[in-house]
């Protein structure tokens, strides 16, 4: 069975969901997406450990090897991924029975879980697959059932947060698609590592210059990238928690793969950091997006909003890692994949904590919740030291390879950028603990208990890991670092 | 007792997190709470006088934690600098419990049980910082001293209390993150290793420049030593309550900065290659500038701790000054300061402190005549004074003395002035309110029946503190010894 | 003669750059969603138009037939559609939640009810 | 065109004529697909949102300028782009000289069947199709989510414009629906299962055979229709369909295959592939058929709702 | 001589065919109210239709394509009358009355 483990990975929770139709009680299809989350995240840890040992796997689809059929090849930087994804959904399922029977009716529940599973088969579909169409194909089932998703929030702007992010989504899946048909025209293959082979002969067209940008720009709508990132704070904000909670820990970071995965497996790094000024490009870009996100997030009065907004900031903290062209910079960007993934989830399930409690996130509702809900208060400044940077948490780590990429790249001026965008971090984690700690609660407003103990176990449990990934790091650098020296051909 | 020394090392950092847990489990009855927090002391105060005993023998205490980065471990050693510091933080840490027990009884604050534990988070890092052997540990226990001790200044929990947080965290924590962190990255990576090397970390092909922004960066990025820019700060952290101010205001946080800055000059820069950077004259300045503007704010202060708060940023100019003067005097006469100044500010903090349980008072104006009703409080504040002033019955004259020594070696005659200036701007200001309140003169003394002295814990916490200084002057060896100690391992390297 | 041989290419680009206003100047949700279909479909014709050669019939063999079209764009084609079929589905239900809650499906209207609230 | 309903009239036009246009690109698989969908489901659900959110449409354009500038570049670019290209329809274009003429030449020989696009579509890349039938099903499954409503029990007449109270007014189209209704659904199977040899296959037939059946629903009223077709049959039904295919794929698994690997399904090869490609075009018919019927059931069911009552969900 | 006559009258048959198509696409333009152009409509629907059928029926002597195109033609007869009826019968429900002549009989029947 161990052959097919990569296949399995997919098709597991891919079998589930149409099974989670046939268990009628939402309790039951809880469980089950919890085993079957399980099982995923258990897989992808064997994966990993094989990949790390014996270089990457290759599964050819129905038989057929090589461009003519689909292969899936997982190699250490989607093993990574994948870690990360299934760990974060696992996790995330935890809290998910009590917060969505608050959040969403009875009726749609179960409904809830199978749109969950999808969307993490979409995902985790796209991370191994080695097929540029099935990229497409698996980025489309991801896309949609997270768009159903964000609807089932109860909010009624969830609806027009969703069609919003419907419009621009499929707008940007189908730049992907025009990029990939360009691409196919000039070569004839869908087959990445085929194209890898033989892009570079006709690298000079303009056709495979004009595949390079849609397919860049459409990534980088699915990126939330800075000027493209309208449609990120709407959707998260008024999702269910659980659902920004899973896709703030993981969707973005697909995108970013996707950029990764093609501008150096498949167009190669020469050609993509030539071609277009992308370098300068991106570290603008990354850099204007902390700014102006970080400072938006400041001024926000739904918390959800807020983090939302610092989404899109560390989006940018990426992509400047990712623009350096280095291998320190490339595994400046994995480690904070795997960093950022670690604090958002435990941040946005402490506010799914919130919303269970008082039912609103605005800032206004956080007063005193300090002493009334001291656990997830503190999980919440906990997450929010780790998005500061502060030593001994996996932020800390994340900050002081980018800074010392940027530097190391002799770019002084974008590592004193980057520290000053992490100031602005400060800034509004310390107006939540302002509210929560010095404010005593709005008179006349029933005192919240301390969140169910189906929060705070995760909660505890991400910032358990976000402490530890931050201590002992020898595992997520160890992993980048193999990651990237793989991508830039140097030899692990 | 049979441990050795590394073990012991390693309890000095993991005792006090241990006495958290204590604490927090008996958080209920205070007797039992304090008591526990006394034996921690008292067991640390042990352990590290038989570290020092172990570093007279000579015996090389290292211990390696693990790899947090690739090349970057958490490891300690023991070294006369950092021992002087951890000497005087765990005695005074005995001190301030046995203070704080009598305040907080008194002044019956809320939520003593927090502090308390915040308390031994904050010495757990003070003891790493001390130790820390290399830059990376340093800087992750500075980072966990800024964040325990920021519950303590908000302790009040008022309005006032969360601007005063506000402001103390806000210059910390953006000056180490934005400029320490990016010094050490870049000492990293021009020198390759962050480990503290007596003599410098630098090799010789270093180009002058680089090092010269890297120094200024420290210099700046050590927020904790309260250079001018990054002062406020200092006073904004006196909304704290006084047991606070006292050893962490006094002591423990503004030490750290101080011992950082000089850990760094001797330690990362190297005294050779201080001299020659083109940045440190401009910061000698800047230092001088910060000694001497602090003084005049501090005379202008009516509130007693306010003015305390000043006066102990000018003092650290002085350490900082010490430390840059780059000149092996300059480094002995810093490094004593760093003790003279604790015992003395502490026990100041303390009286002051003492005057707000027993009279309710905080402003200087109102503390006329109040001598005949607390003489003990104001007998200790006036040779606490003098310490500060540098005046000889009390130990500040030592360093100060070694200071202006230092100062003539480097041959920075305008330094040479500026400290004198700062003695006499220090007599103007400190020396007026004991003696306004044994001698209050004409005029009617409006203090209140009733004022008694301080509660008896307090008191003796004072007393001991003011008889340290003394005993200081009288008996420096034990710490000129340590601070000359620092010369011979960065001097022998000096002089190959 | 260079211009001629292209032409097909630049239909697809038209429809596509009709589509794509469509969807950003039009401000009626029902709109949007046709403007996403027509973009869509035009890129389905720019596929197929890949895998046409002169001459040749429909990729299904038969007897006394050589030269066949190339059948890899008509099947990528084929998920394509059910895929837009799928968004035009979903969007669709959405703006129909929209109407329900909103009482319109124009976007001033929305945008203004949103700014109301918040 | 400020009618919607002339609007949601066109669009169907404009996918019948981008299906000719297939036909005439030698694409007649897609042509069969975007007829039945583009030109018929999609202009199916349009009308009935344009039934519910009301024909008017605002003539103030939102954003215009963003718009044209957004349109011209990317419409340069894509200019830009073609000027490389090689020319519409010739032989030597790189797409038709390295992975397809394998499939050409050797489909007949590795899968025996004739439509060398349902090889490709059901052998070489069926985990493509794979992926497609879980997006139907997702879409499925997200309308499901979004516009169920616990109907109150049977009991109620719902007034419901589709219902069968109306039996005088449709005589003629029922009768004539009646006849060919029976025609339609075989037809569908027959798209069905003719999909190797000629144009057709799951999708095709599927979409078909759900244009039956909501056929019948519109004109003999939806409460007729949930009788005659029960919703939660249709929902597990739709599980099977996504079901069926996956588990040929794990037969094939479980014989020592790699996933939708047909060579191992039976002895002789050819045969597998057969059997293989035929049980997952009918896993794809059923999930086609059955999602489309959902979603129009809870389109139409919508209608009813919304009116009843009245805008507030 | 057989096969001769069958072309001339396929090709008759779709020149027909075309002609009638063509005269029932300028019916619905020039037409002035709903109901004619229904009528326009209906012509092209059906007749035309069936006799470019036959014409190709004419055309192929191969007997599965005739059965498939007799099937086509059974299939448009049943059709395409029921769908102008049902656009006729809706367009009455939705109260569209015929344009009709004023001047004769004012009261115009319903």
């Amino acid at each position: 069975m161990l052959a097919h483990l990569p296949v399995l990975q997919v098709l597991i929770p891919l079998m589930a969901a149409p099974l989670c139709l046939f268990l009628r009680r939402p309790y039951l299809a809880w469980i089950f997406t919890l085993i079957v989350s399980g099982l995923t995240f258990l897989i992808s840890i064997i994966l990993l450990q094989q990949v790390m040992t014996s270089g990457s796997i290759v599964y050819a689809m129905g038989g057929w090897e090589g461009p003519w059929g689909i292969e899936y090849r997982i190699d250490k930087l989607s093993a990574f991924l994948l870690l990360i994804i299934t760990a974060m959904s696992t996790v995330i399922l935890c809290a998910a029975h009590t917060s969505i029977r608050k959040e969403i009716p009875k009726n749609r529940q179960i409904y809830f879980y199978i749109l969950y599973l999808f969307s993490l088969t979409g995902m985790l579909g796209i991370v191994s697959t080695g097929d540029v169409f099935n990229v497409f194909v698996f980025l489309e089932i991801s896309s949609l059932s997270a768009y159903a998703l964000i609807a089932l929030g109860e909010d009624r702007r969830a609806l027009w947060a969703a069609y919003q992010y419907l419009i621009m989504g499929t707008i940007g899946a189908t730049f992907i698609l025009i990029g990939i048909g360009l691409m196919y025209q000039m070569t004839g293959t869908l087959n990445m590592d085929d194209l890898a082979r033989r892009l570079p002969e006709v690298a000079q067209t303009r056709t495979v210059f004009v595949a390079f940008v849609f397919f860049t720009v459409g990534v980088c709508l699915k990126l939330a990238l800075f000027p493209l990132h309208l449609w990120l704070p709407n959707a998260y904000a008024y999702a269910p928690s659980i659902v920004t909670a899973f896709l703030a820990a993981t969707a973005t970071k697909i995108a970013i793969y996707l950029l990764i995965r093609f501008t150096f497996s498949v167009f190669g790094l020469s050609f993509s950091f030539t071609t277009l000024p992308l370098q300068t490009l991106f570290v603008v870009l990354g850099l204007v997006g902390i700014f102006v996100a970080s400072t938006a997030a400041i001024y926000q009065k739904n918390v959800k909003h807020l983090f939302a907004y610092s989404s899109v900031a560390q989006v940018g903290y990426m992509i400047v890692g990712y623009s350096m062209g280095t291998t320190i910079g490339l595994m400046a960007t994995l480690l904070h994949l795997f960093n950022h993934a670690l604090m958002k989830s435990a941040l946005f399930l402490a506010l799914g904590a919130v919303m269970y409690r008082i039912g609103s996130v605005q800032l206004s509702g956080f007063q005193g919740l300090g002493r009334q809900m001291p656990f997830t208060m503190a999980a919440i400044v906990a997450g929010g030291l780790s998005l500061i940077g502060v030593p001994l948490t996996v932020g800390f780590v994340s900050k002081w390879y980018l800074v010392l990429a940027s530097v190391e790249n002799g770019w002084w001026p974008v590592a004193v950028l980057i520290l000053l965008g992490s100031l602005l971090t400060i800034i509004y984690i310390w107006r939540i603990v302002e509210v929560a700690y010095f404010k005593d609660p709005i008179v006349g407003s029933e005192p919240a208990k301390e969140a169910p103990l189906a929060f705070l176990i995760p909660i505890w449990l991400l910032v358990g890991a976000n402490f530890y990934f931050g201590v002992d790091t020898r595992l997520s650098i160890q992993v980048a670092q193999a990651a990237s020296q793989s991508l830039f051909g140097v030899s692990p | 007792m049979s441990i050795s020394l590394e073990t012991m090392l390693q309890l000095c950092i993991i005792l006090p997190l241990l006495a958290t847990v204590g604490i927090a489990a008996t958080g209920r009855n205070s007797n039992l709470r304090e008591g526990v927090t006394i034996v921690t002391s008292l067991v640390v105060l042990y352990l590290v006088i038989n570290l020092y005993l172990g570093l007279k023998a000579g015996e090389k205490i290292t211990v390696q934690w693990w790899e947090l980065l690739p090349g970057l471990q958490i490891s300690f050693s023991i070294e006369p600098l950092g021992m002087i510091f951890a000497l005087i933080a765990s005695f005074l840490w005995l001190i301030t419990t046995v203070y704080s027990i009598g305040y907080m009884r008194a002044h019956h604050e809320k939520n003593q049980t927090r502090f308390y534990i915040c308390f031994a988070i904050a010495i757990s890092s003070v003891m790493g910082i001390a130790f820390s052997g290399n830059l990376f540990t340093l800087f992750i226990f500075y980072e966990i001293l800024t964040l325990s001790t920021y519950p303590l200044v908000t302790h009040a929990g008022t309005e006032k209390a969360k601007r005063g947080g506000r402001i103390y965290l806000g210059i910390l924590l953006s000056t180490s993150v934005a400029f320490f962190l990016l010094a050490i990255v870049g000492t990293w990576f021009v020198a390759g290793t962050l480990e503290f090397t007596p003599g410098g970390v630098f090799d010789s092909t270093v180009n002058t420049t680089v090092a010269g922004i890297l120094l200024v960066l420290f210099i700046f990025g050590i927020g904790k030593a309260a250079i001018m820019p990054f002062h406020r700060w200092l006073p904004a952290a006196m909304v704290a309550p006084t047991p606070v101010s006292a050893l962490l205001h006094a002591v423990a946080v503004v030490k750290a900065g101080v011992f950082t800055v000089l850990k760094v000059c001797v330690f990362i820069f190297g005294i050779d290659l201080l001299q020659i950077l083109p940045s440190t004259q401009f910061l000698l300045y800047l230092a001088g500038a910060s000694v001497l503007l602090a003084s005049l704010v501090a005379m202008r202060q009516d509130n007693l701790k306010a003015r305390l708060a000043y006066s102990t940023v000018s003092q650290l100019g002085y350490i900082t000054i010490g430390a840059l003067l780059a000149s092996s005097v300059g480094i002995i006469g810093g490094s004593m300061h760093i003790a003279m100044h604790a015992f003395g500010k502490i026990t100041l903090f303390f009286c002051a402190g003492a005057i707000l349980v027993a009279a309710h008072k905080s402003n200087i104006s109102e503390m006329r005549g109040i001598g005949r009703q607390m003489p003990i409080t104001m007998v200790a504040f006036f040779i606490a004074s003098l310490s500060i002033i540098g005046v000889p019955p009390a130990g500040g004259s030592w360093s100060k003395w070694f200071l202006l020594m230092g100062t003539m070696e480097a041959a920075q005659w305008i330094l040479m002035v500026v400290l004198m200036i700062s003695s006499l701007l220090n007599i103007a200001y400190l020396l007026p309110i004991p003696l306004r309140a044994f001698f209050p003169g004409r005029g009617v003394v409006d203090n209140g029946a009733g004022i008694r002295e301080a509660p008896l814990p307090s008191l003796i916490a004072l007393c001991v503190t003011a008889a340290g200084s003394v005993a200081l002057f009288i008996y420096p060896q034990p710490l000129y010894k340590l601070a000359t100690a620092i010369l011979d391992i960065s001097g022998m390297v000096h002089d190959k | 003669m260079m211009i001629l041989g292209l032409y097909n290419y630049w239909i697809v680009v038209v429809l596509m750059m009709i589509g794509l206003y469509i969807v950003i100047a039009h401000g009626n949700l029902v709109k949007k969603t046709v403007g996403l279909n027509i973009f869509q479909t035009s890129v389905f014709i720019f596929y197929i138009s890949l895998g046409k050669v002169d001459g040749g019939s429909a990729p299904i063999l038969a007897e006394g037939v050589n030269l066949y079209s190339n059948p890899l764009p008509h099947v990528l084609i084929l998920t394509a559609i059910v895929v837009s079929l799928a968004t035009t589905a979903l969007g669709l239900a959405i703006v129909v939640r929209i109407k329900e809650a909103y009482g319109s499906i124009e976007e001033e209207k929305i945008q203004m009810e949103d700014n109301k609230e918040c | 065109m400020k009618d919607l309903f002339a609007v949601a009239m066109l669009s169907g036009i404009y996918g019948l004529l981008s299906a000719s246009l297939f036909v005439t690109m030698d694409a007649v698989d897609v042509a069969f697909t975007e007829a039945s969908v583009g030109a018929g489901i999609s202009t199916l659900l349009m009308l009935t949102t344009v039934a519910m959110t009301g024909r008017s449409e605002n003539t103030v354009r939102h954003k215009p300028v963003l718009a044209l500038v957004v349109v011209f570049v990317t419409g340069a670019l894509l200019i830009y782009g073609t000027l490389d290209m090689p020319y519409f329809g010739d032989v030597q274009a790189a797409a038709n000289l390295h992975v397809a003429p394998r499939y050409i030449q050797d489909s007949f020989q590795e899968i025996g069947v004739d439509n060398i696009v349902t090889s490709v579509l059901a052998s070489y890349r069926a985990f493509d199709t794979f992926g497609e039938v879980v997006v139907i099903f997702t879409a499925g499954i997200g309308v499901l989510a979004l516009l169920t409503f616990t109907r109150r029990p049977k009991g109620d007449t719902e007034i419901n414009s589709l219902n069968d109270s109306m039996h005088e007014q449709y005589l003629i189209v029922r009768i004539v629906s009646k006849i060919l209704i029976p025609f339609i659904l075989l037809f569908a199977l027959y798209v069905q299962f003719h999909g190797d040899f000629g144009p057709g296959g799951g999708f095709q037939a599927g979409v078909i055979f759900a244009a039956a059946i909501i056929l019948y629903a519109m004109l003999f009223g939806m409460s007729v229709a949930r009788r005659v077709i029960n919703q939660s049959f249709v929902q597990l039904f739709a599980a099977v369909g996504v079901l069926t295919y996956g588990s040929v794929g794990v037969a094939s698994m479980l014989n020592g295959g790699n996933f939708l690997d047909y060579d191992v399904l039976s002895d002789d090869p050819v045969a597998g592939q057969h059997l293989g490609i035929l049980l997952i075009e009918l896993g794809v018919g059923i999930a086609v058929a059955t999602v489309v019927i959902i979603i129009f059931f809870n389109f139409a069911g919508r209608i009813g709702f919304s009116k009843r009552e009245g805008n507030k969900e | 001589m057989m096969d001769m006559v069958i072309d001339i009258s396929s090709a008759l048959c779709l020149l027909l065919g075309s002609f009638l198509c063509l005269s029932g696409g300028v019916g619905i333009i020039r037409f002035p109210d709903f109901y004619t152009r229904m009528h326009g409509a209906g012509v092209t629907d059906t007749l035309a239709a069936s006799m470019i059928l036959i014409g190709l029926m004419l055309q192929n002597p191969d007997a599965i394509v005739i059965l498939k195109l007799v099937m086509i033609l059974l299939m448009t007869l049943f059709i395409s009358p029921t769908a102008s009826h049902a656009i006729a019968k809706a367009a009455i429900n939705s109260g569209l009355l015929p344009l009709l002549d004023n001047k004769e009989n004012k009261d115009g029947e319903s």
